[in-house]
């Protein structure tokens, strides 16, 4: 085992849990027992067991990293359990690949999106599911659309179904996923974060079709951390932490309180809300920004001060820090880096001393293919090396300190960084900053799918890193999180910023407010 | 946008326009005549594009080349002889690159009333106004001979073959293998493709050294060969092995010059084109002209050399009456 | 694609419409206008028949090459597989088994190509550029080893006289290019094989996880090409009238040209079908023309370069411009 | 999409061989084997001269494959290698007989070299078009220039001291494995111990991580297929001086085989991973196995095949050395 984490002390033993209280009562549709599934590194499921009864909202909650998108994956087909039984309508079966999860009914809207970039709407939406269109092999395609056109008028949508994927936005392409699913007619249909992305019209017209099809005794698998959602469409909740269920309610047995309570545990209820420090002077000032896709961005950091940007998925959060890096060219606006101007390209940037931690690890932030090594010295070659010849002892040596400074789980630097469990490869990727001796650090979604000992680590990491001065802006899609860290924060809404909440403001309901279009 | 388009588009046809008006021939007098070759690479066809043109302007007629834009492409030279058929010009003189696949098209060519004069490589059986060239098996035997005797009638030698499966390779290889049977103590060490290319002469060459210690005489069915075969024999300090080739472009002669080379059978591309279109001309203008002109191949040896180091372009074509009733 | 355009025609605005066509479509017109001027015979029925006749075996190639590439692949073996398939009819033919017992055999042969490729890179998930490039050598090697490097010729003329008739003064292999292409867009448009090529290349993971046999999918479509290429070599036996190994190797770069001349991108499953059609025409005509109007043989290398370049940074361009203007 | 790729099961051998250096060792063996094979079977073999040819022949290859190498390792393809080493060739070839400086020559084919592969810099960086499609256009712009230029004549005939770097020998050794050695071992300097060479393997196993990490993954690019135009140039003035002619179809035959020596030696067009260490084993297995079927008088009908085979073993060998080592 890689993982060095203690496990976190006793959640379970000491939370109520009071799994199959309401056994009896009904026959549940599809019964998890003792699910386990680890990776190199971590225990992604410990002995998780759940039930899904039809006709009821089942909300799994959790904060990242909890298990719940590895528990999905078991569902549907994706993982295979190392351990542990699935009952079917009180018979035991086995999810071997995604044709048993289809048989057996289950339907997943995915957080990270299914679609074919250049199939059509109707054409995604009835991916792999043709044959019931087809007349001798040949599609009929008037009435695959306007089958398209029903599925998506229970939600509400007048989308045109001969557009490609790929010249949706995120809103409508989490609305398409949302349609694909519930096209299948599936009995037990599982949502992960469908609400994400988009505007609180089409969550209120999702929330309506959950009800109906509650009605027509549709098992639902809701996942989230928002409390308002849970609160509005939970029959039971399960909240996980690290793998583990710790605790199971019905909705009128349990207060929001209890449930955060839950959720965080105690391994973090000792983590108060991080200090405000004194704010130095700024470090970063946007004017005017303006990209493609971006309005009239502009914003300040200060030394020692962690600020958030808030948003739904695919507000522009990431766009704004692509731009300050200078990945994506601008327009117009003026970014000064300490009141001085700087060339907006990556490579400049980083010399500068900007750090950016991508939202996806795997496809931004890393190199799989190479060692940890290779990895953490990927953003300081130019600062380690001045004169351009490399030393591999150096880089060794560097290495093996930031290994120890964040204490990364991994056998050495010559480690490939892909055996690295999630946590570590996030420490990789921010130990690869701090060997650049970056003073202003992005961090986009910092602690996205990371266990929950590795975010505590990053959480005290970023708070390290203001004290010393540095000047951090957080992206996350967990309020808590952004509560919990940042000393004020800008909201986002249609790649514009929309609004500013000081400590004192800041709350989910705030952020909220500003991030969802009324 | 749009005026984007405009410029880009506007732009490329202004640079295809004037590629197709330099191209283009001057408006002179006379008849057009369209000249095949194999490929830009070999010198050999160089000089018959040189004697075709200096014939062709000298009896004022236009001269259009078509050579395949990758070395020897059978589909791309039938494309072209299509193609050909197209502008209609008022002869054709054609070197099959493969005369089984091309033969078809040319038939369908005179069928539809464009005279075709073939040259250089024998091409099939069809309605020609003539054929002019020379005996590739004449060349291989008399070279091989050549040697042979040089050799004394005894000895150990090497053959690097052409392309397989084009007549000249194919041609040149049954003469060397006819001379072969007349000498008796004359071994054959291997016979090995070097498709008339230098690097391939060399390496075949190299490994041929390593695996022969005891070689006495080269026979390679083009200069390109020879001359990369004796670069490998030089190297190894052999330079004492005799190599003969078929061909005679001036690098070759001026190796025959230099000792490089023992001596070449004359495969006169200049010749070649020169007689092609002085025949084919007259042919189309009205005389009589003959069916088939082989012209004679000299040996170039070191006592002859002198004649064959001109550059095509110096050189004055022969009359055409010179070598006809060979 | 063809769908998307026909849609928009219908609802969308013609600025719309005219972004779904690819750069290639502009130097097509813009090249028939150029060469039309050039000389007016460009225009003639002949050299219609001619553009079709050059085009069609190309087009056979490129049409499921499209396939392979909307899955993220290429498939660098069609030119060798083409050759080999010709020899193996070829050399059948002569040994006396049949037409359709030889066509059967080249099938095969195609098919276990098409099977080594699809299953190294469907299954094991193999760069298909390293993978495709073994078996082109295999092919390729194959084919010499069978033939010893002669062509093959004499066998029955029905397949030449296949390739020169015509139906309604259609050249029959363009009528069979015109089929292979409905065949394909039915499949790739209207069925779910279609569907899932599209979606192998733009997430295949999507796929697997619609419970569909992903890995699958992707071995057809290299068996797909493969079984076409192997039908195709009966197109160019007719042409040639002859097999040659190495005949149509080198036609695999030309083919992943064409294809993405066309607007087929290398990734995301972009990409259509009529686009090939486009981009094996401008190949076609940019060589035919440069021959009817004469171009210096070296400048039709450069402007073969030319055509390439342009064509993709016309496309660069008006996707910068479409996004500054979004 | 993420969701399929899940993290391999916890086995982890404690003394683990790094999968590039089994490929190497792998190699080696194999080398080995056919070395022993050929020496019990062929007396000719062994002897030094005919080592020295294979190695003087596979010198050739490498020079070709090496820049490519580079290209590869960094995620791309230069498929104008052997038209550009045609153009150098042709245009060197002019330059030296024009103004009898074996110097100019040397000048103008590296300078040639490089300018070509600026181009395609320019057009992978600049104009987004995919290497594949670049690279094989500038493949014609090239020969067709060479072809324009040289106008079906061949430029023979240099002066001793110019032909030494093809076919001289210095301390018994031929001059062009001298350049091999030499070149192989700067590069292979300057990919272990340059941080430019190590962002060369940053670029290739991710180059979306590469630009976020601030390194200058387009000028980086750019440098590497000028690199590869520059490696193109200095085996045409070694092919020059070895052949002692330049003519217009000299490089083109080149690229397949280039290719096929950097994918034996190993080198995963994957990009990230490989060597010019390895590029150089490659060469000499395929130069090597010509030369053991002309020892063993296979006929040279065989060749192209046994080679395909050798590529698509090669293939096979690291696949399944990469799949065991992700284990």
């Amino acid at each position: 085992m890689l993982a060095n984490r203690e496990s976190p002390d006793g959640g379970p033993e000491t939370m109520a849990v009071r799994p199959g209280r309401d056994q009896g009562t009904a026959e549940p549709l599809l019964r998890l027992i003792d699910i386990s599934k680890s990776f190199p590194g971590v225990h992604a499921l410990r002995g998780v067991s759940l039930e899904i009864h039809a006709g009821e909202v089942h909300v799994i909650l959790g904060q990242n990293g909890a298990g719940k998108s590895s528990l999905i994956k078991v569902l549907c087909g994706a993982y295979l359990a190392d351990d542990g039984v699935i009952e079917h309508k009180g018979r035991r079966i086995a999810i071997q690949g995604p044709a048993d999860a289809n048989g057996i009914g289950v339907g997943v809207i995915f957080q990270e999106f299914s679609l074919a970039p250049y199939l059509d709407i109707a054409q995604n939406i009835f991916l792999g599911r043709e044959r019931a269109f087809a007349k001798a092999g040949i599609i009929d395609k008037a009435a695959m659309h306007a089958a398209a056109r029903d599925v998506l008028a229970q939600l509400g949508l007048n989308y045109d179904t001969w557009t490609f994927a790929a010249d949706l936005g995120v809103a409508q392409q989490q609305m398409v996923e949302i349609a694909k699913a519930l096209s299948q007619n599936s009995s037990i249909l599982v949502m992960d974060e469908p609400t994400a992305a988009i505007s609180e019209r089409e969550s209120e017209r999702l929330f309506e079709v959950i009800a109906r099809l509650k009605q027509r005794g549709v098992a639902i698998v809701y996942i989230s951390h928002r409390m308002r959602e849970v609160v509005a469409l939970g029959d039971r909740i399960t909240v996980m932490r690290d793998g583990a269920v710790v605790a199971s309610y019905r909705r009128d047995e349990v207060s929001p309180d209890e449930m955060v309570g839950a959720m965080i545990g105690r391994s973090l209820a000792g983590l108060k809300r991080r200090e405000a420090l004194a704010a130095g002077a700024p470090v970063l000032t946007v004017t005017n920004l303006q990209t493609a896709k971006l309005t009239d961005i502009s914003l300040e950091i200060r030394a020692g001060e962690v600020v958030g940007l808030a948003g739904l998925v695919g507000s522009g959060r990431t766009e704004v820090v692509r731009a300050i890096f200078g990945a994506d060219p601008l327009r117009t606006g003026v970014i000064r880096l300490d009141g001085a101007d700087f060339a907006q390209r990556p490579d400049r940037s980083t010399r500068a001393g900007l750090a950016l931690l991508p939202e996806d690890r795997k496809r931004e932030g890393l190199a799989l293919p190479l060692a940890v090594g290779e990895n953490a010295t990927a953003a300081a070659l130019w600062r380690l090396f001045r004169r351009g010849w490399f030393a591999p002892s150096v880089a060794e040596k560097v290495c093996r300190n930031l290994i120890t400074r964040l204490n990364i789980a991994t056998p050495g630097p010559a480690q490939f960084v892909r055996n690295l469990s999630g946590g570590n490869q996030q420490k990789v990727v921010l130990g690869k900053w701090l060997a650049a001796g970056s003073r202003l650090f992005m961090l986009d979604e910092p602690t996205r799918g990371v266990d929950i000992g590795a975010k505590t680590e990053i959480y005290r990491l970023i708070d390290d890193l203001a004290k010393d001065g540095a000047a951090v802006l957080v992206i996350s899609s967990e309020l808590p999180e952004l509560i919990h860290l940042c000393d004020r924060a800008y909201v986002m809404r249609d790649y514009r910023i929309v609004g500013h909440l000081g400590r004192n403001e800041l709350s989910e309901k705030a952020i909220l407010d500003l991030a969802v279009h009324q | 946008m749009k005026t984007r388009h405009v410029k880009h588009l506007r732009l490329l046809s202004a640079a295809l326009i004037s590629c197709g008006l330099s191209a283009a021939p001057a408006l002179a007098a006379g008849e057009v005549i369209a000249a095949f070759t194999k490929n830009q690479v070999d010198p050999h066809f160089e000089g018959v594009r040189a004697g075709v043109e200096q014939m062709a302007k000298k009896m004022n007629a236009t001269i259009r080349q078509y050579v395949p834009t990758k070395p020897n492409n059978i589909t791309e030279g039938m494309s072209q002889l299509e193609d050909v058929g197209v502008t209609r010009p008022n002869l054709v003189l054609f070197m099959p690159i493969d005369p089984k696949a091309q033969l078809p098209t040319i038939k369908r060519l005179i069928e539809s009333g464009t005279p075709v004069l073939n040259y250089n490589d024998k091409a099939g059986d069809a309605p020609y106004l003539a054929f002019v060239g020379q005996d590739d098996y004449k060349l291989g035997y008399d070279i091989a001979k050549m040697l042979f005797d040089h050799l004394g009638g005894k000895g150990n030698v090497v053959i690097l073959e052409g392309i397989k499966g084009s007549n000249t390779g194919d041609e040149r290889k049954r003469g060397f293998d006819a001379a072969l049977k007349e000498y008796p103590n004359i071994k054959l060490l291997a016979s090995q493709p070097a498709n008339f290319q230098r690097l391939l002469g060399l390496q075949v060459m190299e490994n041929l050294i390593q695996q022969h210690s005891e070689i006495n005489g080269v026979i390679a069915a083009a200069d390109a060969s020879a001359l990369g075969a004796a670069e490998a024999l030089k190297a190894a300090g052999r330079g004492n092995v005799a190599v003969v080739s078929i061909n005679g472009v001036p690098e070759a002669v001026e190796a025959v010059k230099n000792g490089g080379l023992l001596a070449i059978a004359e495969f006169n591309g200049f010749k070649i084109g020169c007689v092609a279109t002085e025949i084919g001309l007259k042919a189309i203008r009205g005389e009589a002209m003959p069916k088939r002109v082989v012209i004679p191949g000299a040996i170039i040896t070191k006592a002859n050399h002198s004649e064959w180091l001109v550059p095509f372009q110096q050189r004055t074509c022969p009359a055409a009456a010179d070598y006809a009733g060979h | 694609m063809t769908d998307q355009i026909v849609h928009a025609a219908l609802t969308a605005p013609a600025a719309a419409l005219l972004r779904r066509i690819p750069g290639v479509t502009f130097i097509l017109v813009g090249m028939i206008v150029v060469f039309a001027i050039g000389n007016p015979r460009f225009l003639s029925a002949v050299n219609f028949t001619n553009i079709g006749l050059q085009s069609s075996l190309l087009l056979m190639l490129a049409l499921p090459m499209t396939l392979i590439i909307l899955t993220a692949g290429l498939d660098l073996s069609v030119g060798a597989l083409l050759g080999l398939c010709g020899v193996v009819i070829a050399e059948l033919l002569v040994a006396g088994w049949g037409l359709p017992a030889s066509v059967a055999a080249a099938m095969l042969v195609g098919l276990v190509a098409g099977a080594v490729n699809g299953v190294l890179v469907g299954y094991l998930g193999l760069p298909a550029f390293v993978v495709t490039l073994g078996t082109m050598g295999l092919c390729e090697g194959l084919s010499l080893v069978i033939t010893n490097g002669d062509p093959i010729g004499g066998f029955t003329p029905a397949l030449e006289n296949f390739y020169r008739s015509t139906v309604f003064a259609v050249p029959t292999p363009v009528l069979v290019a015109a089929l292979v292409y409905g065949l394909l867009s039915l499949l790739l448009y209207r069925t779910r094989f279609g569907n899932y090529v599209f979606a192998i290349g733009g997430n295949k993971d999507a796929l697997h996880l619609a419970g569909i046999n992903a890995n699958l999918v992707h071995t057809g479509v290299y068996l797909l090409c493969s079984l076409t290429v192997a039908l195709s070599a009966l197109l160019l036996l007719g042409r040639t009238n002859s097999a040659h190994p190495s005949v149509a190797v080198g036609m695999e770069f030309e083919a992943i040209a064409a294809v993405v001349l066309g607007g087929t991108s290398f990734e995301k499953g972009q990409g259509w079908l009529f686009g090939t059609v486009l981009g094996v025409l401008a190949i076609s005509v940019l060589r035919n023309g440069l021959n009817v109007l004469s171009v210096e043989p070296s400048l039709q290398v450069v402007c073969v370069g030319l055509l390439l370049i342009t064509a993709l940074l016309i496309d660069r361009n008006r996707k910068q411009a479409s996004q500054n203007g979004a | 999409m993420t969701t399929m790729d899940s993290p391999a099961p916890v086995i982890r051998r404690p003394q683990q061989l790094a999968p590039g250096t089994v490929a190497v060792v792998v190699r080696l063996g194999l080398i080995a084997c056919i070395a022993v094979l050929l020496s019990s079977l062929s007396p000719t073999f062994a002897t030094t001269d005919n080592l020295l040819n294979i190695l003087r022949q596979a010198s050739l290859l490498f020079l070709v494959a090496s820049g490519l190498t580079l290209v590869i390792i960094a995620g791309g393809l230069d498929l104008s290698i052997g038209a550009n080493l045609t153009l150098c060739a042709c245009l060197s070839a002019a330059a030296i007989k024009a103004t009898s400086q074996p110097t100019a020559g040397i000048a103008v084919a590296l300078g040639c070299g490089v300018l070509v592969g600026l181009t395609n810099g320019v057009l992978i960086n600049r104009v987004k078009i995919p290497p594949f499609l670049a690279t094989f256009g500038m493949l014609w712009v090239a020969q067709g220039i060479a072809y324009w230029f040289m106008a079906g004549q061949v430029v023979y005939g240099f002066s001793p001291a110019f032909r030494f770097f093809g076919s001289g020998f210095w301390l018994g050794v031929p001059v062009p494995i001298w350049v091999m050695l030499v070149t192989g071992a700067c590069g292979v300097i300057f990919l272990s111990r340059t941080t430019i060479g190590r962002e060369v393997y940053l670029m290739g196993a991710n180059e979306a991580a590469a630009v976020l990490s601030g390194i200058p993954v387009a000028r980086r690019r750019t440098l590497l297929y000028m690199v590869s135009g520059l490696m193109a140039g200095l085996a045409a003035l070694i092919y020059v001086a070895r052949l002692n002619a330049a003519e217009p179809g000299i490089g083109e035959p080149l690229l397949l085989p280039a290719i096929a020596a950097v994918l034996v030696g190993g080198t995963s067009l994957f990009g990230g991973s490989g060597g010019l260490f390895r590029t150089l084993l490659g060469a000499t297995i395929l130069t090597l196995i010509v030369n053991a079927l002309n020892l063993l008088n296979v006929s040279a009908t065989w060749h192209p095949f046994v080679t395909g085979a050798i590529v698509v073993l090669a293939v096979l060998a690291d696949a399944a050395v990469n799949r065991g080592a992700r284990r």
